[in-house]
């Protein structure tokens, strides 16, 4: 392939595309692509979409550069704020965020969605690789209208048969009303974004699907490295390429120390 | 709502005011934000659940807007020790109270905000509250086993505030702080209004942010002068002769049954201007600018 | 009698005095006597108090004069403040008010020093008297570490042997360990100040009895005007009189309208 | 406490860190106020119980003082997925994780800041958090039947945090916001210090009070440049080549079992400097100065 983007740059668009103006976008740290991803989408298509970066919101659309930062804490993001969320209550308005969008990764993540931030291993007392925890992904993920889960890789012991601990409860053991059952008000997760392909949830049992394979990369790549098995609803598409347009203001906009570019897609 | 531009929420007050429909649970901040709560008594809105204190409750009951009264607080500040119309209409059991206290309040409208099905709450154990509103329940700790009330959400339809200022886009800032549950009732509501003082450029808000005590509401209506006859801190002071004329209305109406002068009241400074501005000239400037707070 | 300051001067010192350094003092609406007592006791012996009026905390020990407000709620009153009371969010901080004092008056209250602000009548549903509410008195009387009950008369109607109903709850039905047993961790009312004598409640029961009689009124007198028996230590002391200094602090620093001098003393 | 004059609460670096001893819960804000930290370290506090977060934790947990953790997140940010003391611990057993999330967090340092003996919390429900952590129970709400989590109040004995200014009777205020659960962490509290980059005048706090983001904290402790190798918003940003030193040599030593880098980098930022000063002169003003915000 001869693509001149890079993979990142691929799930970057993919989800950009997928958000809603008028949204509200939750992001976390140490995630590139979707720092990428939020920013890209609210100059490209959502001038009314607030941003929720470290506890302040803000909406930038009126910038001409909304460039990554280097790392997530100090005052070069939060410049940009218009209120703090809640004024330092972070969970003081939860009902709201059916409208909230929000991004979770995983060290594990299972079949049904379900994501383990927690640790390896069968004795938690003594567990073989031990996670950075949960963060905040429990309460966000209950509530969330809909959330996406993002990997940096794509392997049979990242994507598992069952997660051995659960800290975002995704799909549960599957069934369109796992959450409804549990009291859980927000959307679930909507796609497992990877850097081999996009899988979304099937409707009836909730169990993870292919739903377009990047470029390149076969149904059989995926399936050897997933440690479940994946049902597919044949033909497969392909994620769509980056426009030209979009990797334009991507590289002169968002991402302007090239932060998703660092390594080119093979 | 794809568009190429931030969309502004700037409404006119008749619109605004339009969100309330009969039958609703509004929230009432504080100070009131008078210029929307004459405009309801001018639309004639009627059977409204009100979570609100003071006057401006008293004026909702007296201009027939109520059925329900969540109630924690009616008295009317020094010198009146209930609320007049509020007396009255429930004595004669024309409104129904859910009776609760400022505590218990706060927490019903936190575990609205945070979609939680009930907050406990231990202000209120030992007292008649659990007697009196039975959606209080008493309940018993799964931790520690100790007594506590257990609180439903409180939620109102629509919240209604008045502030200092606001950006186009919604986001408020308060001078002198926000008043007492205006917080609590904005995170609670479906929809919350804000009338300010003042329309202020987005640039100021960012200028600041921490100020910036609501962010986002789902309208700002420019009402300069809209708390009228209450305060508004940065702007003006309580206006206590017109207030007190209005207590002495009602009071003539609900202990004498002298309705005459609050009809009056109502009729000249609710229900005959047909907006705030009009209502300001009834008022009079020169009684408006001898309102300066120092 | 012909001592040259009003009841309500009087009981404004006598609440003061009983104040310590270092208190937070929580004053609600519509309590002039209040109002001015812990300005009083700010000024006079409480330089590490604050004072915490309609949601602001303040430190004004430094400044020349406290004026008292017309009325409680504009700019006048919260100019003074170093902060807002937990940024708005008022009852976060709870576990604190151990150290907090606060001050109520009632529709009606009782032997044991319950308060009702919710009305009077047998049947809830049709009260012949409908009160302004409980305000916040439910939960501050349930948390800080004492409080004043503060009546601007004293009449067998306002003093009752037992509330129609209880909006702050006081000692209950008598007994030390009323309060704990409950589970409500705040000392509970150490004073009940009225027109005509101080009372406090006995160790024991906790029945109110009588402290301190206002100058020129009789044991008798208070019983002749209170709907329940008063137990007493004899023999009642008469209520301490206010020195000049207190009330020439009170009247040029603080009293400036002369709010509490508009009636006399009898 | 009778005084003539209002007391300051500006305590030295040593004797607020005095105030944390061995076997106590602390709490550490964000930015971590690591001239404070380095004390604790500097003194050989042992058996702490932490609620903290990053690679304060992590240093903390090297420097020996750590027995159990109040876990909701132990990464460390941009390429460093976990903290790797804390890693290295807790893989061998060495200390406990009670383990939380940061709205089960917020809830239980709420319950504490309330005087409740539990508060109820939705995120959670269906995760093993409440098979690893007992102390998070199950429960059926009492009103719509539902079910919740109970958290039980998290209270630090001590909870110490970085600001950008206080003035001497302990009203902090925050440029760019308080961090995280900074006010959570303060409120649930029995003691709270503050240090800070500035010391300001009582007159400005009043000049602004909105902007206190925290009342009368128990101590202040003036420690400019005091967050570093974190950044302090309004100050200087973080000092990624400082911080990469340090995980490369906490890498080493838990990964590789070469402790000496680790050694190293304890002794010469944490156990010989004598006070902040003396660390900072050994971190060097050139590199403090190159720390520029823009």
């Amino acid at each position: 392939m001869s693509q001149d983007y890079t993979l990142q740059e691929l799930m970057a668009v993919f989800i950009a595309r997928d958000l809603r103006d008028g949204e509200v976008l939750r992001v976390g740290v140490a995630m590139p692509v979707v720092e990428a991803a939020v920013r890209l989408a609210h100059v490209m298509h959502g001038p009314n979409m607030e941003l929720i970066f470290l506890g302040t919101r803000m909406n930038v659309a009126h910038l001409h550069s909304l460039p990554m930062p280097a790392f997530g804490w100090d005052r070069r993001v939060v410049r940009w704020a218009e209120s703090y969320s809640d004024t330092g209550h972070r969970f003081d308005r939860v009902k709201d965020w059916h409208q909230h969008v929000f991004f979770i990764g995983g060290v594990q993540v299972d079949r049904f969605g379900n994501s383990n931030l927690i640790g390896v291993g069968p004795d938690y007392r003594r567990l073989r690789f031990r996670g950075p925890g949960p963060v905040g992904t429990a309460t966000l993920t209950t509530h969330v209208g809909r959330y996406y889960i993002v990997l940096n890789s794509h392997t049979p012991r990242t994507l598992v048969e069952r997660c051995d601990y659960v800290s975002a409860f995704g799909w549960g053991t599957g069934g369109a009303d796992a959450r409804r059952q549990l009291g859980l008000p927000g959307g679930g997760p909507k796609y497992c974004v990877t850097p081999l392909c996009v899988m979304d949830f099937a409707e009836g049992d909730k169990h993870m699907r292919l739903h377009a394979l990047h470029p390149g990369v076969s149904q059989a790549d995926v399936q050897a490295q997933t440690g479940f098995d994946l049902t597919t609803s044949q033909p497969v598409p392909t994620t769509p390429q980056p426009t030209p347009e979009e990797l334009h203001v991507l590289r002169t906009r968002v991402d302007l120390a090239g932060l998703l570019r660092s390594t080119k897609g093979e | 709502m794809e568009s190429t531009e931030r969309q502004q929420r700037i409404l006119g007050e008749t619109d605004a005011a339009a969100w309330v429909e009969s039958g609703m649970t509004i929230a009432v901040g504080s100070p009131p934000p008078m210029a929307l709560v004459r405009q309801l008594i001018r639309r004639g809105v009627s059977d409204l659940t009100v979570i609100d204190s003071g006057l401006s409750l008293d004026l909702l009951i007296a201009g027939g807007c109520v059925r329900k009264v969540v109630s924690y607080y009616a008295g009317g500040g020094f010198g009146v020790a209930v609320a007049p119309s509020f007396r009255r209409a429930v004595e004669q059991g024309e409104i129904e109270v859910w009776e609760c206290e400022e505590g218990i309040l706060a927490t019903g409208l936190q575990a609205a905000a945070q979609a939680l099905p009930f907050l406990p709450w231990r202000g209120g154990v030992g007292t008649s509250l659990p007697q009196v509103n039975p959606d209080l329940k008493l309940m018993t700790d799964p931790i520690g086993g100790e007594t506590l009330i257990a609180v439903p959400p409180v939620k109102p339809d629509v919240t209604l505030l008045h502030a200092a200022t606001a950006d186009p886009y919604g986001n408020v800032q308060h001078i002198g702080g926000p008043g007492w549950l205006d917080l609590f009732l904005h995170r609670a509501a479906d929809r919350t209004i804000v009338q300010v003082e003042r329309i202020i450029a987005n640039e100021d808000t960012r200028a600041n942010p921490w100020a910036t005590t609501i962010p986002s509401v789902d309208a700002v209506v420019r009402a300069p002068y809209g708390a009228h006859p209450y305060y508004s801190r940065g702007f003006y002071v309580q206006d206590q002769a017109h207030l007190q004329a209005y207590v002495s209305a009602a009071n003539a109406s609900a202990r004498e049954n002298r309705p005459d002068d609050l009809v009056h009241y109502l009729a000249t400074y609710c229900r005959q201007p047909a907006t705030h501005a009009d209502y300001l000239e009834r008022v009079g400037i020169k009684r408006l600018l001898s309102l300066y707070e120092y």
